[in-house]
């Protein structure tokens, strides 16, 4: 994430519009929410994002984000 | 684990899914335990290899939660992610996406829901994911009805499981049509594993001894007053009613028929 | 002897009858085995500690022919004799005197049989047996019918355990009447064992389910086709029954409750 | 009182019992009905002939209230006294002597109790009171137990009906036991009336199934949400099942049959 | 006909399908009699008003031998032809056209099979083979399988009934599943008429019992011993289970309750 | 019933001691009663007393009578 | 059917090649088969000829035609 | 087992007639049958003979002697 002053931007994130600042990587989001040494996995737009992509899509303003991982069920 | 185990191992061949080779053949889910210390201690004492996961939304505002996979050693079991919740095939399969996104595997417990008082599942659109998800390279294990004719369906699409209920997911009502499973297993070739609604030992054994594959079960060990000590139990009956089925029971007779000798009797 | 037993020791109370304590719930019986040797593999995978035997005259022509005792290791298995075959209260006697007589136990599992064909118990005849046979200082276990007054009789004679039937001896038609067996084992206090009619691991697991104290079985064993490996399968689906009904098993419920949690769907 | 009735006179020969001949194979209890009136009604819808009564102490304080033979039409309705809430052979002996003392008949419906919470029969006295009874010209219909033995030492006693029972007095849990039911029906020659358990139509249907004789019932009816419309039901199932016994069922197929032409198809 | 059919008119709705109004609840169907005059005898003693027909081939060779009608009174009894034999949608909506061009009525019972060893419903083929019918305007009675969201889909597709089986054609195994009976009854507007698999009068009294709204079936009357007779047992079970529904059963009870005063007992 | 002038003496009715006029016949008790129209078995210290002897049998002070009759049972 | 002399010609009939006589209308065909007072449904060539057109619709050779009827059935 | 010569006297046993050497002991005649060895409950004329009394009890012609064992049984 540059050092630059960013605007923030809004994002529909698991279904809450919510503010981040603006420029991010999907790596820079996770570290952004703390997620970043969890095993989650990303939604943008209705397309699943790979692992190995996160450190290069941005997240634009208006995004659709979900991220979601494994929860106990049967 | 248990002397049982490895003497079952002799007995038994090994329980195979898409390639894979199982001892057990219980196979646990990991919802509704009171917390992961219970989960935990009863998928131990079940002996499964397998455990089926849910796919959901992180909480943002509780990032401390850890999601399960901090619980479970995938060392130990093996991730069977499903798609409970899914009303439609198009759902099911996003559901099935994410799941596989996740890294750990392709397998896919497929559930296309169709009502939601009973859970019970939407054939239609559980044929039409099975078909899509097996083009997708998905390995299939597809909750199913007591329906012959969406089995042979579901083995014809590719599915590496047909997984039908004894009764609704969550009821503990038990095997409600032994004679559809009995006619199920009889025509498939793919494992036919009972899925849902078992609800104590004696389910899970009478279950077995239809000549089925595995069971599935998750409610009636997290909802059984000693969760751990159900589990035990459940591993039990389930190996009782393999082996059962394996020994060949008696014929049953209308007429009694003495245990011991009718002659050398006194005068 | 597998560590679900040792287990089951930590988990259970031993079963006590007339002041001894076993382990094992199973009581097996010796007839009607094809030789020797499947006999004692059958018992030895079962777990079982006491093993029923009958009282018949020796063969004078054959004497070469040993009796049972010669193949059974009295250090290992507790002998119960029986007095199978017996119409009448005073036969009855007269056999269990017998066996007492041969110097191993003062235990008997009486038997007064009313009819040929299905070797059902005669009521009259039995409460007239076991309360001449408590006077005389035998440990009655009692062979009996599905009858609870029958049952509160035989306990007011003083036996040392009730042992209701499944379905009739040798038959292999199951657990008739749950209800009346949870009845009676509802109102005795000394323990209650379900003594023939039990066909397959599944009847086993569901007798013990419904709170009785132990099974008494031999032909499910003897006339399975492969009788050791029905014995393992019965001594697992025993320790699977009364470890399900130690666990608490879930409620009932006509409606369904998902597994997975319905919070945290994507839109 | 039907067509199908009258036709039934022409399908099936009459229940016979004591040398008296009916036509109505359905025998009605007299008690806990709400009102006089409800009870004549579903009476007279049952079709039944015989209605069981209980022998109790006039009350002094309020001789305005009449007996129950005030309201029941003797010319219609064949009277059988009970010996209900009898404990000893004894009791149930002095009760059967005040009934028939009332003058209209020799009949008796013997029940001699062992348990007061399930009012479960006490073989023993049972016998006792039917030896005894028999003896004293009684025409004894003995209530007892799915007892085999127990049923065949009464026809060998004298009694004139053998009763056993479905389920416990009032329990409505239906037919528990159809095994030992046809069990006793096979084996005795006097007439066999399965008497207390049976809950609703199906119940009774079931049971004129196995081939018995006919079935007394109260509960099921005077408990009913709409006593006189049940009793209707039941007399329809009653004829329903005995129809179908005589008729000869179809036999059981693991396998399907078309209904329909399998040749005659179009290409 | 019978006194009793007049009083159940004043008892109960008629039953309603399409519009039309009847007041019997058995459909028959007419295939496997061994003779007409059986067939006809059968279905008169059933109260009948609608029974089925299967299309098939005029045979060229034996001009002679009638098609049915020949020997069915129009004005008596209701056709409904079927598309027994039906592999695919296509297949059955090609017969319900034939069907409906002989000219007597727009309604059909829909079959399609998927699997010849047991003749269950294809889910799938009936769905669409529904949905094409109904949008020809025909009156659709749909046989399908216990399945609850397959009959949601049938009732939103417009069917006019919809007809879950108790089991397998044929097959007389009676009402395997009658959990699903009653879930699907109770969520449906349309009428639910169960078809094939009833093999007995206790089999038709028990599933009336459910609340659904009649029974259709063939093999139980004509594999009978007797047809005319079973015919006559199924029309008296079918009027008793019904009735019993509307009558509403006791309560069940495992705790026994005397039909007799506990009061009034002498000293 | 004779109507000379006489004592009352105490007998069991069912279970409960009662007063009733002495010398009475069965009849007479049943009269005394208003129970001489009904249906009624009358038991005497524990022995059942015939229809026709309702007449003759006296009631005398510490009897133990019981009135039975029939009432809806199962 | 015309009285002037035919030739036959081949039709198949429920499955079985047939001749039948050339210039044959529906009618004629049932008459011939002796079928016309019975309830029979006809399909030519996979449609289904309504009663009305029975007089018009011709017959010509390698039609496939179907007759069929109500038989008994479940 | 005395050695004088001894006359055979007759005895049932398990039901059959048999001739033994008169003068026997229980424990005699168990030798004699070859059962000496064998854990062996013997009943003379309906009364159970204790093991330790085998050596006194003597064989009386006309006696009804059975041996019985355990042989496997449910």
């Amino acid at each position: 994430m540059n050092d630059t002053i960013q605007e923030t931007i809004t994002v529909t994130l698991n279904g809450e519009e919510r503010q981040v600042p603006g420029g991010l990587t999907v790596s820079d989001l996770l570290a952004h929410l703390n997620l970043h040494d969890r095993s989650v996995v990303v939604e943008r737009n209705r397309e699943i994002i790979r692992r190995d992509e996160y450190a290069e899509v941005a997240i634009d303003a208006g995004d659709t984000i979900e991220l979601v991982h494994f929860v106990g069920g049967g | 684990m248990t002397v049982t185990t490895e003497r079952l191992a002799a007995l038994d061949e090994p329980l195979e899914i898409a390639g894979r080779r199982f001892r057990s053949r219980l196979i646990l889910g990991t919802g509704k335990y009171k917390d992961n210390e219970t989960m935990i201690g009863a998928i131990s004492a079940s002996g499964a290899e397998i455990v089926t996961v849910a796919v959901r939304r992180v909480d943002l505002d509780r990032t401390k939660e850890e999601g399960i996979l901090y619980h479970l050693d995938r060392e130990r079991w093996s991730l069977l992610p499903n798609t409970a919740g899914c009303y439609t095939a198009e759902d099911a399969i996003r559901y099935a996406e994410l799941g596989r996104a996740a890294g750990f595997t392709d397998w896919i417990k497929l559930e296309v829901i169709g009502d939601e008082d009973t859970l019970l599942p939407d054939v239609e659109g559980l044929l039409e994911a099975a078909r899509t998800l097996v083009a997708e390279g998905f390995k299939v294990l597809a909750y199913t009805n007591e329906d012959l004719v969406a089995a042979l369906k579901l083995e014809a699409a590719g599915v590496s499981a047909v997984m039908p209920l004894a009764s609704p997911i969550g009821s503990g009502l038990g095997l409600l049509n032994p004679f559809n499973i009995r006619l199920i297993k009889s025509r498939l070739s793919v494992p036919v594993i009972v899925d849902a609604g078992v609800g104590t030992a004696s389910d899970a054994c009478m279950t077995m001894e239809q000549g089925v594959d595995g069971i599935l079960m998750n409610t009636a060990i997290a909802a059984a007053r000693d969760p751990v000590q159900m589990a035990l139990a459940m591993k039990q009956a389930t190996e009782a009613g393999r082996l059962s089925y394996l020994a060949g029971r008696m014929p049953r007779r209308e007429q009694a028929v003495p245990s011991s000798p009718t002659t050398g009797m006194l005068d």
